[in-house]
């Protein structure tokens, strides 16, 4: 298990540094430049050439490739092109709320789904199942920034349970952490809930075939009892499988509700640097998604273990 | 064969039972189905794949799959009490503690991600109020009884960690823990190896006896059936053929059925003499095979699948391999065709050696292989005229001209040209290996391989099969490679006979030698292990050979 | 403890009010820093921190520091800390660089008086040192001010009225400005940026909201105080409302402007030019921007801006309401021949989306050729500054917006600028009109001043150097608890306070 | 059926009694009847066809020009003139909603076929020949990091907003998603007997990738695709919600729920007409999607 998870570390060596290259050459291909964003209309050529030297982007480009690698290597982000604040401290100060609404939303997600998807799956082809399918698929069409409007409006303006907006660190106390962050993750849960459903349903069914189900039966197990101590363990891997998937498009997903919640997260801080080409947090940002995306694959491969005793690594 | 002492209670009684589709199809599933089980005894259930044999005892359990199967008429009386009638908590209670089952295959009646001892405990955990050290010792007791070895370490142990055989104990305890009045065995042992089938067969016997626990034992196994039954209930297409004691049904039959299927079933006497003028079309010498991955840290899992292996197959020969699962049977096939890629020794087809050759297709076009199992050896979205030309028109035949030869191949195995638009599952089970043949032969191979290629088939259609082999092998001359695990099936078509073990050949010769006069104490046991040696079942009597 | 929470038109990233003419940037810096000079509600220069005394030859002039000026950290305001300052701004604003470009000397006479030699009379210096907007000259200590301008400052230490408070500052998300103690206010009225900046609460937070749907249900359930700019098309959910209050800050109001590439065809022919200005009319514009027929926008003729000193009427119909059948005729006169016009349109900026679709159609209605090309602002800004064929990534049009006190000014309002190479994006090449900027520097006369200035007014829409598309006012809400300040150039904090 | 004649029966011909009565599928014909079989499968085709005839036939269809902007007449509700009302441009929401279908339908569609195809391509590159599989993943995984919502922005950033651009930044991230579905089924399908026995007739690389490996991934694929499909839909929405979509001239079922946000609680028509078109495309799609799924899989049909 030790070798493979420093296989698995090392490996992530050479995706990570394709990402990096990526996403470098694609942030200097596109137009704009910081220096242009930050010095305003009024710029004259002159004060620009100055910005634009200051922030090291008269370099030739491989060069400026070559330095931040080894920056990064060094375990240097630099400062951000815009707010002259150190990248790691800018995102230090981000993570919290990305990952705690990531984490909830990821909670409510699975605790909803699942027994969702194996209710549907127990009266598979009867109301309740097309019901919660049919309620599955709208759940990835809506976008959802009107998911997350209409829960503001029925909860927090109508009702008045919950605020709007913002959002509070668990150091605030759990109250105020908590109370903020179940909107925006119960709204950024709809489309995961939908597809985790989905998937739990289609496995279980598919579980709920197999011989030892027969054989649970047989022992006199209730038809509760044969879904939840044997069908879910046995659809566990795909389920796992899924919930990884998820977490990775969480990382997208969360800059819009980041926006419509306004919680001063990643997203949030990646979209504006995008925005205003501040290239060493977009840069430093995107590796740190991909890294952290990279850790998830681990982790789901280390989980499928613990829930298959089949699988050995 | 066990004598009753007192006045045999009745345990299980079926009444006219019928079983019907939901919503009801044109015919019943089973029908008109009647038969006793008294304390002690052992019902055997035989007939073809088909017949309705799981579906009466699944009806028994009370399990008929929900909304596409249901009792529709009779009775199911379980000591008296109509389990047809009874509420679904009672059904539930009456699961294991009444009535038993086990279930067909061992690989897969157990869930897989839990550890069995737990497993066998939920049967306690649910039916009695007991504390978890009171059952743990009595899962052990039971673990011993089966008797598994190192009983601690098989409890903590997931399925997969166990052999098929452990599996099929842990299986059986599980059925027998509560000591159940009624044990139904739904093909218990086929899946098994005949060593392991012998062992389980008396452990159910040795149980019995101890519990006068009532048995249905369901097969389409006569070797076993000859072996273990009191009395014997044929069915056939939902229909109870006939009933009767063991003796009377081997010996005696009254149904053309019953008497067809009966002698069906292939005799451990060796039928078919050696060959020995005609040229060599294989000749395997030294052939070694390992698995296992190199790379550091790996070096501790190399199999050696097969070592050292020689042995030759002349035109129009049938040689035989045979051998317990596992002991490299299917890896020197596969190294003869070059599916797998054999590490040492020569292969040599029509005295060319193909052992590293580069060019694989010539090699493929004299060289056929025929899989075990026939229906995932034809692609299912294909029709059958597309799987026939494949080969063909691989080797640039015209699309009508390969038409027609598949056509022409189809009839020789004994079906329609007809039914070349038709898709695999639309076949049966003995048809589908038909196609299958009929699509090695359209190749015109010199050599045949045929791994296992009648395992999966009921005796009759096996008979069938084996029948179409040997009418092939003398119209065409070919040479066949024939491998299985079932001495009778050898006995019957075989001219000679390679034995393996662990990967070795530890006895060939002609196939009367080697099943007549075995001289390998491997090949000793294998014949000794199969069952009913003293029945032969196509005459109905007992045979004299050995 | 009173605290308002305000959520301003953009986030504030970046702390250098002199590097950026950002908006948020100046208004941060009025929280922080104070300014030597300051216009009052009719633009009347005034003293703020410090009084001036003109030579009788016009060419010196001497500032004196009032009493009890103090920096956040204690140490008192010196008449060095004022000189470094003035050197670091006047190389990066437009009206500070005519000053610096007239001045001979800046010397410190003693801790609170300075002087300005000059080498001919000149009122450009008031102007300069009292210019509300773009980038204002705000005072720093001497050691923040000697950073050069091509390093961000980070220090936040001012003499303002407010006191930044740096440990709950996240860039971008927050800023927490807290009542500086220390602030001794003038004795005058306060009006406009001038006269006494009174702190009537204790502290005031900044919050960026991207999403104005949330800023406004915020507001009403009291989550925030105080919306600097909230979407017109939003208004409808407030207005009525006795607990919220709009209100328009006259000061704070935009323009629109539409822009041509000089350099490249077809807008190298002046009358190609005039048919695009006859195809352009205001009010849709208007309409799509503020709600049609809305009481928040004004056609407005004038380059300089209606509400200033320098209003014009010249070619007011033509500018004002689009003659779509006028333009054709030009384009018929001239052979255009349908190459389409290249016409930038921003789309994450909320008053930017709506021009391009609106200038597009209008320019179809008058039968030229439109691709118009959507990207973020960020590609405009760097697109705009290519010369290149159109092929080769140049451009033909963009349009933008500014605040009206950056445009009332000839010499700070960069759209007016024609010099050519060294003009803003588009680079109209029109000697008379740099002519009449240099003039205008240096008169001091009003009404002759007046005078340049509608010569200048006159040559930019004669020459198509910027088409005026119309003035339109943001609207602040406020909860009712909130005592709105002044009306001035920026929105500020100071004499605003708030009921429990 | 016929009697089959035999020059030479050399075994008994086999009865096929059940030949007749199992229906036969894997057949243009059988699909179709079994996709109308059942009512939700029939709605759902009717409610696709309407829709693909409703972004066929736009400009037939009463619509007026959706690009034509009046932003005198904004925001006004149903009238004779503009039945579904006009948005805040003035522009006839009923048109709009009419053209989105071609601008929506395309994203969804173009995603599902540049994601599906390039997909394919590296999935069985990578299942069948083991090389490839060591640098492809590689390539494959770090697509895969990068955020997807991100990639498009800074695509998009790039090379401007397009169709076509914001088609290929939603579609690029979706591909290693489709191309390590295509591998796993293809590693799965590559020791199945039938392909070992298609190996044994000599069949080539290609045409076993064609025969034998492509159709097995077609199941999965369709339910895969129908998912691409919607969320690529709700992509568009989101890049044009975060001002990176599709130019706002150009009508789509996204950027026009994007646009309509504003008026969330004012005329909330507005994101309720082109949501409803989105929610019964992505309804119906996906319910078609899995009846095509039933048929195409083996594994339903044995269990007949
Ligand atoms: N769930 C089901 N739905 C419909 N038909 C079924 C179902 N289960 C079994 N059948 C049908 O009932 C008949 C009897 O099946 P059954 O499984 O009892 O055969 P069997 O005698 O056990 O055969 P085998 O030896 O192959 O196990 C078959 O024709 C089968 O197709
Ligand atoms: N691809 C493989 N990789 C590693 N080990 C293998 C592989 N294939 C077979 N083996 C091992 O090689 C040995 C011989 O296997 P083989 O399949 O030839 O046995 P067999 O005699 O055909 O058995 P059965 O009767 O069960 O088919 C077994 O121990 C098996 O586990
Ligand atoms: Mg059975
Ligand atoms: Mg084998």
């Amino acid at each position: 298990m030790g070798v493979f998870i420093l296989k698995r570390l090392l490996s992530a060596v050479p995706v990570l540094f394709m990402v990096a290259v990526i996403v470098f050459l694609v942030l200097r291909l596109s137009p704009g430049d910081p220096a242009v964003m930050i010095a305003g209309p009024n710029a004259t050529p002159d004060q620009l050439a100055a910005l634009r030297d200051a922030m090291g982007l008269n370099e030739p480009l491989l060069t400026q490739l070559f330095v931040w690698l080894g920056q990064i290597l060094s375990g240097d982000f630099g400062v951000s092109l815009v707010s002259g604040q150190p990248v790691t401290h800018l995102i230090m100060d981000r993570f919290g709320p990305t990952l705690s609404l990531s984490i909830v939303t990821l909670i409510i997600a699975v605790v909803v789904a699942i027994p969702l998807g194996v209710v549907a799956a127990w009266q598979q082809g009867k109301l309740l199942d097309r019901l919660v399918m049919a309620g599955s698929v709208l759940g990835f069409s809506v976008p959802v920034f009107i998911i997350g409007y209409t829960m503001i409006l029925i909860f927090a303006r109508i009702l008045g349970w919950f605020p709007v907006q913002g959002y509070k660190p668990l150091s605030d106390g759990f109250g105020e952490f908590a109370i903020r962050l179940v909107l925006p993750a119960v709204s950024l849960s709809f489309p995961y809930i939908a597809l985790i459903a989905r998937i739990v349903r289609t496995n279980v069914i598919e579980v709920m075939n197999e011989d030892y189900i027969r054989t649970a039966r047989a022992k006199g197990l209730t038809e509760r009892g044969v879904l939840m101590g044997h069908a879910l363990g046995n659809a566990a891997v795909p389920i796992i499988t899924i919930i990884g998937v998820s977490i990775a498009m969480l990382i997208g997903g969360v800059v819009v509700t980041e926006s419509v919640f306004n919680i001063p997260g990643l997203g949030r801080l990646v979209l504006e640097a995008v925005l205003a080409r501040d290239y060493t947090v977009i840069q430093s940002v995107i590796l740190l998604f991909s890294t952290i995306y990279v850790f998830i694959n681990l982790v789901v491969d280390l989980l499928y273990s613990l829930f298959d005793p089949r699988i050995r690594y | 064969m066990t004598d009753i002492a007192s006045a045999p209670k009745v345990v299980l009684s079926v009444e006219e039972l019928r079983v019907d589709l939901v919503p009801a199809g044109e015919k019943p599933i089973v029908r008109n189905i009647n038969f006793q089980v008294m304390e002690g005894e052992t019902v055997c259930i035989v007939g073809e794949s088909g017949s309705g044999k799981s579906v009466t005892s699944m009806a028994v359990m009370g399990l008929l799959p929900k909304g596409s199967l249901a009792v529709t008429g009779g009775r199911i009386l379980l000591d008296g009490e109509d389990i047809t009638r009874v509420s679904a908590t009672r059904m539930r209670e009456l699961r294991a503690a009444g009535v038993a089952m086990v279930f067909q295959e061992p690989m897969t009646a157990l869930n897989p991600v839990q550890r069995v001892g737990e497993q066998i405990d939920e049967v306690l955990r649910l039916h009695r109020k007991w504390s978890s050290a009171e059952r743990k010792k009595s899962v052990l007791d039971m673990l011993e009884r089966v008797h598994l070895p190192d009983v601690q370490r098989i409890y903590r142990s997931y399925p997969h960690q166990l052999s098929g055989g452990q599996r099929q104990r842990i299986v059986i305890a599980m059925a027998l823990i509560l000591r159940p009045r009624l044990l139904l065995a739904d093909e218990p042992t086929t899946a098994l190896d005949v060593t392991t089938q012998k062992q389980i067969l008396r452990l159910i016997r040795e149980l019995q006896d101890e519990e006068r626990t009532a048995v249905v034992f369901v097969t389409h196994d006569f070797g076993v059936v000859s072996e273990i039954a009191d009395r014997i209930v044929v069915m056939n297409r939902g229909e109870l053929v006939e009933t009767g004691s063991c003796d009377k049904i081997l010996s005696d039959p009254a149904d053309d059925y019953t008497r067809m299927l009966v002698s069906s079933v292939p005799s451990l006497i060796p039928r078919c003499g050696p060959i020995e003028k005609t040229p060599k079309v294989l000749d395997v010498v030294g052939l070694s095979k390992t698995y296992g991955k190199k790379g550091f840290g790996k070096s501790g899992n190399l199999v050696h699948a097969a070592n050292g292996v020689n042995f030759t197959v002349r035109k129009g020969e049938i040689t035989g391999i045979i051998g317990e699962s596992g002991s490299g049977k299917s890896t020197v096939a596969r190294c003869v065709i070059r599916l797998t890629d054999p590490s040492e020794g020569a292969v040599l087809v029509n005295g060319n050696d193909i052992a590293s050759t580069n060019n694989l297709k010539a090699v493929r076009k004299k060289v056929q292989y025929i899989f075990q199992d026939p229906y995932r050896s034809l692609n299912p979205r294909r029709t059958i005229a597309q799987s026939l030309m494949e080969g063909l028109v691989n080797y640039g035949m015209a699309d009508a001209e390969a038409y027609a030869k598949a056509a022409e191949t189809l009839e020789l195995v004994g079906l329609p040209a007809g039914v070349m638009g038709r898709y695999p599952h639309q076949f049966s089970g003995g048809q589908r290996q038909r196609i299958a043949i009929a699509r090695a032969l359209v190749m015109k191979p010199d050599l045949l391989i045929a791994d296992e290629a009648v395992s999966a088939l009921d005796v009759s259609v096996q008979a069938q099969v084996l029948d179409l082999f040997e009418t092939i092998r003398k119209r065409t001359g070919i040479a066949v490679l024939f491998i299985t695990h079932d001495l009778r099936v050898a006995a019957q078509i075989c001219n000679s006979i390679v034995v393996m073990q662990r990967g070795q050949v530890v006895e060939a010769g002609t196939a009367a030698d080697v099943l007549s006069a075995p001289q390998h104490p491997y090949t000793q046991t294998l014949i000794a292990a199969a069952p009913a040696p003293g029945w032969d079942f196509q005459n109905f009597r007992p045979s004299r050979a050995v | 403890e009173t605290t308002v929470t305000a959520v301003m038109h953009a986030p504030l990233r970046a702390l250098d009010p002199a590097i950026s003419s950002a908006y948020i940037l100046r208004n941060y810096a009025y929280m922080v820093y104070d300014t030597l000079l300051a216009l009052d509600a009719d633009g009347n220069i005034k003293p703020q921190m410090a009084d001036w005394a003109v030579s009788d030859d016009g060419l010196t002039y001497t500032f004196t520091l009032r009493d009890g000026l103090m920096w956040h950290d204690g140490t008192p305001v010196t008449a060095e800390d004022c000189v470094a300052s003035i050197a670091r701004w006047d190389q990066v604003d437009k009206t500070g660089q005519v000053m610096a470009s007239l001045m001979n000397d800046m010397s410190v006479v003693d801790d609170k008086t300075f002087t300005m030699t000059f080498s001919e009379p000149t009122a450009v210096v008031l102007t300069a040192l009292s210019k509300p907007s773009g980038i204002a000259p705000f005072m720093m200590p001497k050691a923040v001010a000697s950073t050069p301008v091509s390093e961000p400052i980070t220090s936040s230490i001012g003499s303002g009225p407010f006191k930044f408070v740096a440990d709950a500052y996240q860039p971008g998300v927050s800023a927490t400005f807290e009542k500086f103690d220390g602030y001794i206010p003038r004795d005058e009225p306060s009006s406009g940026l001038a006269g006494a900046k009174e702190v009537l609460v204790d502290e005031v937070v900044w919050t960026t909201m991207p999403d104005p749907m949330t800023a406004a249900s915020a507001l009403m359930t009291g989550e925030i105080d105080f919306i600097e700019q909230l979407p017109h098309d939003l208004l409808p959910l407030v207005e009525g409302n006795p607990d919220f209050q709009l209100k328009i800050f006259a000061k704070q109001g935009s323009q629109n402007l539409a822009r041509m590439n000089h350099t490249l065809p077809p807008f190298d022919n002046p009358e190609m030019r005039k048919a695009v200005m006859l195809a352009l009319g205001q009010q849709p514009m208007l309409d799509a921007q503020v709600g049609a027929g809305s009481e928040y926008g004004n056609t407005c003729p004038a380059v300089l801006g209606c509400g200033s000193a320098y209003a014009s009427d010249y070619l007011a119909d033509e500018i004002v309401n689009p003659h779509p059948e006028a333009a054709k005729k030009i384009l018929a006169e001239q052979g255009y021949d349908g190459t389409p016009i290249l016409l930038m349109h921003a789309t994450d900026l909320a008053n930017l989306t709506p021009q391009g679709p609106v200038i597009a159609q209008q320019l179809r209605d008058a039968g030229f050729t439109v691709d118009m090309v959507s990207m973020d602002w960020a590609s405009v800004v760097a697109r705009r500054g290519s010369k290149a064929t159109i092929s080769d990534g140049g451009w033909n049009m963009f349009s933008t917006t500014n605040v009206l006190p950056d445009v009332d000014d000839p010499i700070g309002f960069i759209g007016v600028a024609a010099g050519g190479d060294t003009a803003w994006f588009g680079w109209p090449d029109v000697p008379e009109i740099e002519q009449a900027r240099t003039d205008f520097a240096s008169v001091a006369d009003p009404d002759e001043a007046k005078a340049i200035a509608l010569k200048i007014d006159k040559l930019v829409k004669d020459n198509g150097v910027m088409i005026p598309m119309g003035e339109f006012s943001s609207v602040t809400v406020a909860s009712s608890a909130i005592t709105l300040g002044v009306d001035a150039e920026a929105p500020v904090f100071w004499n605003l306070s708030k009921s429990e | 059926m016929t009697t089959p004649t035999l020059t030479e029966p050399s075994v008994p011909a086999q009865d096929l009694p059940e030949m007749t009565t199992v229906p036969e599928t894997g057949t243009v014909k059988a699909t179709l009847r079994a996709v109308f079989s059942t009512w939700a499968a029939r709605i759902s085709l009717i409610v696709v066809v309407l829709i693909v005839a409703m972004a066929l036939l736009a400009p037939w269809l009463g619509t007026q020009d959706p690009v034509q902007i009046a932003p005198g007449e904004r925001l006004q509700g149903s009238s004779l003139a503009h039945f579904l009302g006009t948005d805040s441009y003035g522009r006839d929401v009923y048109s709009r909603v009419a053209y989105g279908a071609r601008i929506s339908l395309a994203v969804g569609a173009g995603t599902v076929v540049i994601s599906v195809l390039l997909g394919i391509f590296f999935g069985v590159l990578t299942g069948y020949f083991r090389w490839a599989d060591l640098i492809v993943m590689r390539f494959m995984d770090g697509l895969m990091a990068i955020p997807g919502i991100l990639l498009a922005i800074a695509l998009v950033a790039i090379s401007g907003a397009t169709l076509t651009t914001v088609l290929i930044a939603i579609a690029v991230p979706e591909i290693p998603r489709v191309a390590r579905m295509v591998r796993a089924v293809i590693l799965g399908v590559r020791t199945e007997p039938y392909v070992e026995a298609a190996t044994c007739l000599g069949t080539g690389i290609w045409a076993m990738v064609w025969r034998h490996l492509l159709p097995s991934t077609l199941a999965p694929l369709l339910v895969q695709g129908t998912y691409i499909f919607a969320s690529a839909i709700m992509t568009e929405s989101i890049l044009s919600f975060l001002g990176a979509g599709i130019p706002p001239e150009t009508p789509s079922w996204g950027n026009m729920m994007a646009e309509g946000r504003v008026y969330f609680l004012l005329k909330p028509e507005l994101i309720l007409y082109p949501g409803v078109m989105v929610s019964l495309t992505v309804l119906s799609v996906n319910m078609l999607g899995d009846v095509l799924r039933d048929q195409l899989d083996p594994r339903m049909a044995k269990r007949l």
